[in-house]
């Protein structure tokens, strides 16, 4: 079968790779480059596990097609950290217990990372709201919330 | 079973020759949102996809006649952040802020949400209202179009075979007007809408509503302008009488079907409480300018 | 003696006898009791129920002990999410 | 076995928050879960399900889906040989294999829209979904049910001409739906309903919903030519998984090692097998190893969901607050096979209350659904919910507060349970006390607002555990257990240890060891995990202690019983108090081998003495009357958690059970079409709560210790989702004036019935 050749950058290094047509871009990540940070819930955009940036914008990576992301920035709960240090947003997470199983708090990392780059200063409805797309099945919300809030107050501080 | 083509033509006379000259069955791909999510449920198994975000100006917002030119696969994301539609007509904007969460809306364009012809499309009532028009072009050239001529039916449109919907232009607002858009879902995010209403008022000086239009999404085989609706606020102050005899026209405009998201009674009756609910809003903001 | 208390339908292989006195030093004493003084009952012993010594559950065990004034209740597993 | 508990105040990590051992793999994506896993040379596996609810498979034929290149394996029913119709115990269930394998994999009949016909295994997944479409299956497609009542009905479609219904004296001539009669009971409910001055009888429907975990069933199978496998999965119990796929497929126990994956969730529904026994034949058939995942569509028409009932609950109470009687009458659904939680919901639906009069008859009864799977508290959050509606009913009709009602009637230590036997020391009075005196209680409701309250029971369960605790030579410690961690139990359960030890908590490396490495443990599951896994390690502990004593001995060559352990470290006693140095564990650790070899703990125990925990939910509700929709305005929950190890992680359980319990309450369900086919199979239809669809859950934490454990702890899992949905009723009410009898309350249900009472209906 025809492939598309794609060469992307994926959190900062340039990749390149093959994919069929029908082939997502969660399909690319994990399958193809066992980047497996990003989760797939539904594939169809409802859970939002496979949360990642693409251009600095936040989408699904079940939403895209691997050969679109051709010359264009990808970036996963993988880069989040940077080197041994957690990203505020991760360190937050441990310590308010705000995941359980843990399916989901990859996508919710870059979900909320995005949201505090946009809006340093949410209130709990804007954070409640900007996270409706990640599904949580375990916590009910409540310390994700707490741990989202409190990241933001610290990395205003910082 | 045939390998699905994917291209990314990079003007729009190459999209069109493409899709013209495909056999099989052809999709076009902006944001995706739709369909993706039909490739993988195999609800679909089209020949070519054309991914038409290279195509310059399809990405771009521009300012035209006092309106907004806005190419058809910018991403809602993209209307939302933009101060000057958001002004303009708030109510497409608080439309397009509904179209899924905010990942879907980093990727769900504003034409692909009106090719895609769902009844239950958020941002087409809140376009009609607002008197939008689609540029359509096609093997035989451009066409304008008003929104509300381009979906037919569920997953049906006007659009012929190679055709492509260009752009849309929301047209200059006239003085003394307002719009707004509201949708009903069970939860507060996340679901298509049971019932959505987009309302549009102008009134002149002493505050009587001079032009009116009423338009419901998921009520009908696709969005619907209610004429007695807007008869019922034109020539009104919109009080509550008026707003009463909305909600009543509304409702009566209405013909759902029974489904998983809603049944007949209940989306008859919620289709005139936001009709009054948006119509109140809209005056404000009518008002207000 | 230990009361012995069969719970919900049991009875249907007992006659009917939901309530008697045993005197069992522990479960698999009071399991071979039983089914002794109801055949019917036997095959249904040892597997798929627990037994509750002076309000204590039990389960998928036969080796704890039966005091001589103990209150006994067999009972259905339980299982959980 | 039992134990004094440790005083309060000599705790140091047991009642604190520390970061969970895992905790940093889950936040940067390492974690592995069932899907994450790739090996060499690895096939993808997809099953072919069936349209169809209800039908006979006349024939199936995969010639032409073989012979596609790429494809390396298919099978179907053929390839899994037919069991015995009985019941058999897997661990600690009672499991019929004539249905498991008849889930895993259809014989005769189709039983339910999604059930698997026929799995293929082939080089690529486009590939697999291929040979999918060329496999060809002859239905006789024939009449379906899907509701209970009308399933129980004489001339209901039968799904098994084989089934008779258990429990009913005499046993019946001809087979129906019903698989089973349930029955308990005490005192005389009809002299109790003579003595009661207000007698409520109501009937409630409540629908199937979903555990809705996140992560979609997975797993990795690779059968090796010598007849030895490895199967990793996302589990609940990778022994249970064990004990299940070596029965399906023939082999020794001993030749198929199961590895946990971490878990995205289960809730209940990861504790059977679907995937499992399919990739391992597939496996074995084309010789390498097969991948499986489920999509989201084949885990709501495949797996779980929970049982959707018909209830007839009466209460009667005297005018003082007594209840004098109560009555239930339960159906549920077992879905396409026997075995639904109406036992479980029969045993809890009075577990709260004191009372003298109680019967309960439940019906199993199999309808053309999936098979139901666990789902928190099985069978206990449907009857109770009922139960917990008609009570506040009563209270109101008898001019009560709800909360006095239930404190009037509460089941306290030394009370029969409505199931038998006498409860020990339990913390529902506390829960009620402490819910009436909260603040939410007494806040001030704004228009359109109302508040309800409800409470709940389950049972808690130990059970067959062990725990493997290796000192190594520097000093730190690795703890096996058995158990895989959902929601942070390697961090409460090393906790534990650490506290036995007298070490730092992250000293200690938890492992999740895999099926060969540790012995049988059951799954995770039942409020178990923290309680057995947690009892077991403490034992390892206690093994180890001792054997670092007799190694301090050793050193000091002195009498072993002139050694006693102290926080941490090994401290002549007795006669020889004050002789030497104190030695630390990393101490005699360090001379480990010099002193007789390597040291360890173990602990491989049936864990007894679990206790039940109660919970009471408090909740405020603001209804659009316009639209019917409900808003959850404010929420908590008050629970006995015996000893909460990890507070954060036992506010975490009450949260998101009460959030599921929400969905449950309000959006949730299952939607069928004329055609038995279901409707909603994705996140899109089947709506479980979103962020912004909940305010922050207040929770307050009561302890009452449970005796029988080390660390008092009872077990907090299951309970949490037990009272949201009566309690969500009860404010409806107090927000509308207008009592609910059916789940979900959905927008349209809710319009409907504010108009009704408007006048605007019939």
């Amino acid at each position: 079968m025809a492939k598309h050749h794609v060469t992307t950058t994926i959190n900062g290094d340039p990749y390149e790779f093959l994919c069929e047509a029908e082939e997502t871009l969660l399909d690319v990540l994990r399958d193809g480059l066992q980047l497996t940070g990003s989760k797939e819930g539904c594939a169809s955009g409802d859970c939002g596990a496979c949360s990642v940036m693409l251009d600095g914008r936040l989408v699904c990576a079940c939403l895209v097609l691997g050969a679109e992301v051709e010359g264009r920035e990808v970036e996963t709960i993988e880069s989040m950290a940077d080197g041994e240090q957690l990203h505020p947003l991760q360190q937050k997470f441990l310590e308010h217990a705000a995941l359980q199983c843990g399916i989901c708090t990859p996508g919710f990392l870059v979900a909320a990372k995005a949201l505090l780059e946009k809006n340093p200063d949410p209130t709990e409805t804007e954070v409640r709201y900007w996270l409706a797309g990640n599904l949580c099945r375990c916590t009910g919300y409540d310390k994700i919330i707490r741990a989202v809030m409190d990241a933001a107050v610290d990395m205003r501080g910082s | 079973m045939d390998e699905m083509r994917y291209e990314t033509p990079e003007s729009l006379e190459d999209a069109v020759a493409l899709l013209a000259a495909a056999k099989g069955e052809t999709k076009i791909l902006a944001g995706g949102t739709d369909l993706l999510v039909q490739l993988r449920a195999e609800m679909i198994e089209p020949e070519l996809v054309v991914d038409v975000k290279r195509i310059p100006g399809m990405l771009d917002i521009t300012e035209e006649d006092g309106g907004f030119r806005i190419g058809a696969a910018t991403p809602s994301a993209e209307i939302d952040e933009h101060a000057g539609v958001k002004k303009l007509w708030p109510g497409v904007v608080e439309a397009a802020e509904l179209i899924g969460s905010v990942q879907i809306q980093g990727r769900a364009s504003i034409g692909g949400n009106l090719c895609n012809a769902s009844p239950a499309a958020d941002s087409v009532p809140a376009m009609i209202v607002a008197a939008a028009v689609a540029t359509v072009v096609g093997p035989d050239g451009s066409r304008e179009v008003p929104v509300e001529d381009i979906a037919t039916g569920p997953g049906e449109t006007s659009l012929a075979k190679g055709e492509i919907v260009a752009s849309i232009f929301l047209p200059a607002r006239p003085a003394h007007s307002g719009d707004a858009y509201l949708r009903f879902i069970p939860r507060t995010e996340m679901d298509i809408a049971v019932v959505g209403a987009g309302i549009s008022l102008t009134l002149d000086d002493d505050g009587t509503c001079t032009d009116a239009k009423v338009c419901l999404g998921a009520v009908a085989e696709r969005a619907i302008l209610v004429e007695d609706g807007a008869k019922a606020l034109i020539g009104t102050k919109v009080d509550d009488d008026a707003l009463e005899n909305l909600a009543a026209a509304a409702s009566a405009a209405a013909r759902p079907i029974d489904d998983k998201r809603g049944t007949k009674e209940f989306r008859t009756h919620v289709a005139g409480v936001l009709a009054r609910r948006a119509a109140k809003i809209a005056l404000d903001r009518a008002k207000g300018n | 003696m230990a009361r012995v208390v069969l719970t919900g339908g049991l009875k249907n292989f007992t006659g009917g006898e939901t309530e008697l006195e045993l005197d069992a030093a522990d479960i698999r004493g009071l399991f071979r009791l039983l089914g002794e003084r109801y055949p019917k009952l036997k095959p249904h012993l040892e597997e798929g129920l627990a037994v509750a010594i002076d309000g204590q559950i039990y389960q998928d065990t036969l080796i704890e002990p039966i005091g001589p004034d103990s209150e006994v209740h067999v009972l259905p597993q339980i299982a959980g999410g | 076995m039992s134990q004094a508990l440790k005083n309060e105040q000599d705790l140091k990590w047991v009642g604190t928050r520390p970061l969970r051992p895992d905790g940093v793999d889950k936040v940067t994506g390492r974690a592995k879960f069932g899907a994450d896993m790739y090996v060499p040379g690895m096939l993808v596996g997809k099953v072919l399900r069936s349209p169809h609810p209800h039908a006979v498979i006349k024939s199936i034929d995969t010639s032409k889906a073989e012979a596609l290149p790429g494809v390396r394996a298919v099978v179907a029913r053929d390839d899994f040989q037919d069991m015995p119709s009985e019941f058999v115990p897997a661990g600690e269930m009672l499991v019929n294999y004539k249905d498991i394998v008849r889930n895993v994999m259809a014989r005769d009949k189709a039983l339910y829209d999604g059930h698997a016909v026929a799995a293929v295994a082939a080089t690529s997944a486009a590939i697999a979904r291929k040979a999918l479409k060329l496999i060809e299956v002859d239905y006789e497609v024939l009449p379906h049910v899907i509701d209970v009542v009308e399933a129980m009905a004489p001339d209901a479609p039968v799904l098994d001409e084989t089934l008779f219904t258990a429990g009913v004296d005499p046993a019946p001539d001809k087979p129906s739906n019903v698989a089973k009669v349930v029955e308990l009971g005490l005192g005389d409910v009809d002299k109790g309903f003579k003595a009661a001055d207000v007698v409520i009888e109501r009937e409630f429907d409540t629908n199937p919903v979903h555990q809705g975990y996140i992560e979609p069933h997975a797993c990795v199978a690779s059968f090796s030519e010598d007849g030895q496998a490895e199967l990793w999965c996302t589990t609940q119990g990778h022994y249970v998984v064990r004990s299940h796929c070596a029965k399906l497929l023939g082999m020794e126990v001993s030749k198929l090692r199961v590895t946990s994956s971490e878990i995205g969730g289960g809730f209940g529904g990861k504790t059977v097998v679907y995937l499992e026994p399919v990739a391992l034949a597939l496996s074995k058939k084309a010789n390498s190893p097969v991948k499986m995942v489920m999509n989201r569509d084949e885990v709501f028409r495949a797996s779980g969901p929970t049982s959707g009932a018909n209830m007839m609950i009466k209460v009667g109470a005297k005018k003082d607050g007594t209840i004098t009687a109560a009555e239930a009458t339960l159906k549920y659904q077992a879905g396409a096979f026997q075995g639904s939680p109406v036992q479980p919901g029969a045993m809890c639906a009075f577990a709260p209350y004191d009372l003298e009069n109680v019967k309960v008859t439940g019906y199993d009864v199999v309808v053309n659904r999936p098979k139901v799977a666990a789902y928190r508290a099985p069978g206990a959050p449907i009857s109770e919910y009922a139960v917990e509606c008609v009570l506040d009913e009563v209270a109101e009709e008898i001019g009560m507060d709800p909360i006095d009602f239930r404190l009037k009637n509460a089941a306290k230590e030394g009370t029969h349970a409505a199931y038998g036997p006498k409860f020990g020391p339990i913390g529902l009075v506390e829960t009620l006390k402490q819910a009436k005196k909260s603040k939410h209680y007494k806040a001030k409701l704004g228009p359109n607002q109302g508040r309800g309250m409800a409470s709940g029971f389950w049972f808690n369960i130990g059970g067959e555990t062990c725990a493997t605790l290796n000192i190594n030579e520097d000093g730190t410690v690795t703890l096996l257990t058995g158990t895989p961690d959902i929601g942070g139990s390697r961090a409460s359960v090393c906790m534990m240890a650490a506290e036995e030890l007298g070490i730092d908590y992250d000293k200690i490396r938890p492992i999740i060891a895999d099926t060969s490495s540790l012995g049988y443990t059951f799954l995770t599951g039942g409020s178990r995990t923290t309680f057995s896994s947690g009892m077991a390690a403490v034992q390892a502990a206690q093994g180890a202690i001792e054997e670092l004593c007799a190694r301090a001995a050793k050193i000091w060559e002195i009498d072993v019983d002139a050694v006693e352990w102290e926080d941490g470290h090994a401290k002549p006693a007795g006669k020889n108090a004050g002789d030497f140095e104190p030695l630390s564990l990393a101490d005699i650790a360090r001379q480990a081998g010099k002193t007789g070899g390597p040291i360890a703990g173990h602990a491989d125990i049936n864990a007894q003495g679990a206790a039940p925990s109660f919970g009471t939910h408090v909740v405020d509700v603001e209804v659009d009357k316009e639209t019917g929709r409900v808003t959850i305005v404010r929420y908590t929950v008050l629970q006995d958690a015996g000893k909460a190890v990890h507070p954060a992680y036992v506010e975490g359980q009450f949260q998101g059970g009460a959030v599921q319990g929400i969905g449950w309450a309000l959006n949730e369900e299952y939607v069928y079409g004329e055609d038995g086919t279901l409707e909603n199979p994705g996140f899109l239809d089947y709506r479980i709560p979103v962020a912004s669809d909940v305010p922050m859950i207040d929770t307050v934490i009561v302890e009452v210790p449970n005796p029988r454990h080390p660390y008092g702890v009872r077990g907090i899992g299951e309970t949490p989702i037990i009272p949201p949905m009566a309690a969500i009723a009860n404010a409806i009410q107090d927000a509308i004036g207008i009592r609910f009898h059916e789940l979900p309350m959905s927008p349209p249900k809710v319009l409907k019935a504010i108009e009704a009472a408007n006048g605007g209906g019939e």
